[in-house]
């Protein structure tokens, strides 16, 4: 096994990624920016290297002086977490060319889902259903009215290089589309430096769904069930994630892992990945896009599988194959995850920072915390306003509610504004219980009344 | 604030007062706390940081050197850190105490990965101490080199 | 379901049963002594009455007090908790004249299984393997001397009324046995005012296996499986435990949970209770005690079952059937218990109390934190040492130590002494490790280089 | 000590020093403060006390009765507390404001499940407050009157 891993991130996903690597005794390096020489995972970690001044991209963003970290500490390889490096494929070719190894997919692998029309593509060779539009770019005006004559309005237009997103411009008619098409391709030009677009029909008021897929170097490819996050607000950021998503029938959550597997095998995928789809009422699920690296929410389908994803990152990285087959994933119970963040219910949800005074996290059976803040820490301003993720297990959905309700009441941050509130209304949501959810559960049924 | 931190505050006062020592700091995670002597004919100032509050696993004493520093001479001091991670090696011809150093001169270079880059002094000065020797790793903003800088 | 439930306990089990009630939408009472105002359970029940000055026989020892608390709040039904007014049969039979539901068995189940001879009695009847020795009271000497002969020397000499490991004498010949026993006999009268004794034959370096049960009103009884408890004091007080006992054969291990069965059945058991038996070297297991009421160390096989005892306590309370049959009850993983004290190291482990100045928690993957304790808070000196039980689920013995380990390095408490640095002596133990433990492994194999 | 509460101490002092007030506490889960005036003529007392620290979810302010109350005045005031839970009763025949009270009569009656138990005061005074009514349930060492003590 590896005897000392970087860990290329900040925050409660390095924390997550140290506290992995010190159960496999594997000794770990936190780099960290100038602003977060506080930081836990710095506190954590068995060395610590600065690399850069506060700013991502001086610092988290940094490539080279993250590699040059990993030469001077002697770490073999490098976690890169989410966000950051993690989707970078030049970042993958540069560790590999530097002989460190970077714990994820290849280097083209990430490069070919990265892009949404090889993606889209590769994901068609595969059998797996992507939503009606055109199979690639779209030259020009006449082309798109074909395109969205053919699949039906309304279609989106869509911005190859995008992502999470932006790029996206949503058009219900003919007359629409020419304008439409063109500012489309200025914004993406403006944006991403790449005016190509494409043409999605649009999927109404569907679910997010997302399967967790494993492979190693081996051919082994397995999924570890769905994901349901459908509750995002309107910049598509997700606020509760649950596993498994028990609101859509066990046969279509399987058939979904089903087509995860068969795009992973496609592409030669390697590692810990997840595949978004959308699904609508009628139980019909398209490719979204797939995101090649950990995700946010990967505790809840740990809890539900007991498999730690983290570990078997690292496993596949060093050349192990899987520890389970696809027949040995049992999932038990039911598992909910709330993102609480410094984000300002009184101020539009706008991010804040500042020094937290004191933190009572909940406890108890069934309760998982991950987090990088303490009573006293100072909260930078320049990253993430993610300050903890609070995840529960129970044996079935409403006991999960009925437990992440006690704890988000029991949870209390002061210091700095938080969404704990928010949070509790989500939970409390009578079509949230129900499990009646889809993208646009927020901006409906929650925010409808005001913020 | 804890009592006990007080106490410790004020025992750091009476050991400055009581000795021939300009500075002391105490550095443990929970707290920082750093006792300094005034300029003869003022009084003692205190200055204490309370920094974020993991529990410590030990503290850090730093005792400052004894030799007086005066503010003016404090304000010209000038320290050249590492603009980036990788390894230290002398310039060629090396800088060493006492050199006088110019404006754009290359005091030092740093091997990234695949790249030798030049530690560039944006100053005059004379090299008054030097933290680093050739072949040890650094990190970002690490102190390499303090001079005194010369007025332009 | 009871509308509300009155806690009769402080600490973490309070805060413990507190948490189950909320998420079981139970309104609670907590019950505090003047020197625990500010304590954790007391904020977080719903309610609160003060009963008594600190001393435990004024406040949680004070039943009229409490049970008038039960009454002046309208709580339906009362949670004794561990320790204090659990096991006094009398108090369970206050609560019921005063038509408050006792969770907990019927007081006529806790007076027999609370004397030590007609314990061993019933255990013998229901066929419970028992420990060699005279079934009954040992009237003089010469009974005395005929059955020390009959089983074997080393013997026990026990007091019927004693428990914990009071009221316990070592004889290893004929000659000392006389005076032992009348030394026996004074000790016993003065401690507990009942000069009983009975002799048992002394199993050497024994294993402590508990079987946990759970019997409903309906003649349904279950066994969770066994817990090692072997890492105790000198005082016999657990330290380490876990779930389940892998040291031992699973075959071994199914049939102390049934064993276990059988006695809660003769004595019409009702509700969470723990049966403890000494296990050899041989694989021979003897009857000990029945503890009628949760354990401490519940959560281990809480977490290898996904059974939350507690709630199934105030379920079976309320006279609703068992949620599981002996069938349905899967094991999964292993599970280790830490109890973190303040007993000081550097002064032979006395305990001690003072202002908790800051605590870090470990969180993560598998990890549970049972405790009252937070940043800030004053452990009063009145009271049990203990601060917080560290439990860790992994998918097997070793990857739990592997948890183990790295949460108590990640774990720190600063203002009082802690037995931190104890507890992370024995689970590096290269015994414990093994899985080679006895209850004289604390004192033989960790505490023999001294403190 | 955080400079947050620093400085709303110094702000709890101006406002003592600026009114007709006599003593304000803030209190929270985290902390407490209370600002007391002293007598006229001796300089500003302040008392903190930071207590236990779990997150607040809300702060109480107490502003103390703007009437002065002289030290001796203080010491003599004397709270009857309950000495047990349960349902409280008035005495046969109760007491009420003004009552001169002595030592050894029963002021009151608390019922607990099957027990009527006598409050008994310990001392010979003039009932100034009633804090309790009857049928309330009260708590062990819930304050039930305040009287001022006559010395025997």
């Amino acid at each position: 096994m590896f005897q000392k891993i970087l860990i290329a991130n900040r925050g409660e996903i390095a924390v997550r990624i140290i506290r992995a690597c010190k159960e496999m005794r594997i000794k770990t390096v936190a780099v960290h920016s100038t602003a977060d020489s506080q930081s836990l995972h710095v506190r954590l970690a068995d060395e610590s290297v600065c690399i850069g001044p506060p700013s991502n991209k001086e610092s988290y963003l940094n490539a080279p002086n993250i590699i040059a970290a990993a030469h001077i500490t002697g770490a073999e390889a490098i976690h890169p977490g989410y966000g950051y490096l993690s989707e970078q494929s030049t970042f993958a070719e540069a560790c590999e060319a530097c002989h460190v190894t970077f714990i994820g997919p290849p280097a083209e692998v990430i490069e070919k889902m990265g892009d949404k029309a090889s993606a889209r593509e590769t994901a068609r060779t595969a059998g797996v259903p992507i939503v009606p539009g055109a199979d690639g770019i779209i030259p020009n005006d006449q082309e798109a009215l074909k395109v969205a004559q053919k699949v039906g309005y309304p279609v989106y237009i869509k911005a190859t290089a995008g992502g999470g997103g932006t790029g996206i411009r949503r058009v219900d008619t003919d007359e629409e589309l020419p304008t439409a098409f063109q500012m489309a391709r200025a914004e993406s030009e403006a944006a991403f430096g790449n005016p190509e677009v494409y043409i999605e029909k649009l999927i109404e008021a569907p679910r997010h769904i997302e399967a967790q897929v494993l492979a190693d170097n081996f051919g082994h490819v397995i999924h570890l069930g769905v994901r349901e996050c459908s509750v995002q607000n309107i910049r598509h950021k997700k606020l509760v994630e649950e596993a498994p998503a028990s609101a859509i029938p066990q046969s279509l959550q399987n058939r979904i892992g089903e087509a995860a597997v068969r795009l992973a095998q496609k592409v030669g995928y390697r590692g810990a990945g997840t595949v978004e789809f959308l699904v609508n009422s009628r139980g019909e699920f398209y490719f979204m896009e797939m995101n090649t690296r950990l995700q946010v929410e990967h505790p809840v389908t740990e809890l539900i599988t007991g498999v730690d994803i983290v570990k078997e990152q690292i496993r596949i990285a060093f050349g192990e194959p899987l520890s389970v087959t696809q027949k040995q994933v049992m999932m038990n119970g039911h598992s909910i995850e709330c993102r609480i963040t410094s984000e300002d219910p009184e101020n539009n949800y706008a991010p804040s920072a500042g020094k937290i005074e004191s933190v009572h996290f909940p406890g108890g059976l069934g309760v998982r915390v991950e987090s990088q803040i303490y009573s006293g820490y100072e909260t930078p301003p320049f990253y993430d306003p993610m300050l903890a993720k609070l995840i529960v297990w129970a044996p079935d959905r409403e006991q999960a509610i009925a437990r992440m309700t006690r704890c988000l009441e029991e949870m209390e941050i002061t210091g700095i504004p938080t969404n704990i509130s928010l949070q509790k209304r989500i939970i409390s949501n009578p079509f949230y219980r129900k499990g009646e959810v889809t993208t646009e559960f927020l901006a409906r049924r929650v925010m409808e009344n005001g913020f | 604030m804890k009592e006990s931190l007080i106490v410790e505050v004020e025992r750091l006062v009476a050991l400055v007062e009581s000795h021939k020592i300009s500075e002391i700091t105490i550095r443990n995670d929970l707290t920082r706390v750093t006792v300094r002597k005034s300029p003869p004919g003022s009084s003692v100032q205190r200055s204490t940081e309370l920094n974020a509050a993991l529990p410590s696993t030990g503290a850090d004493i730093v005792i400052a050197p004894v030799r007086a520093v005066s503010e003016t001479e404090q304000a010209s001091r000038y320290t050249i850190t590492a603009p980036m991670v990788g390894i230290y090696h002398h310039a060629e011809p090396p800088v060493s105490i006492g050199s006088v150093i110019q404006k754009g001169q290359v005091v030092g270079v740093i091997e990234t990965i695949k790249l030798m880059s030049d530690i560039i002094s944006d100053r005059d000065g004379v090299l008054d101490e030097i933290h680093v020797e050739a072949g040890m790793p650094v990190e970002y903003g690490q102190p390499l080199f303090i001079m005194t800088e010369i007025p332009s």
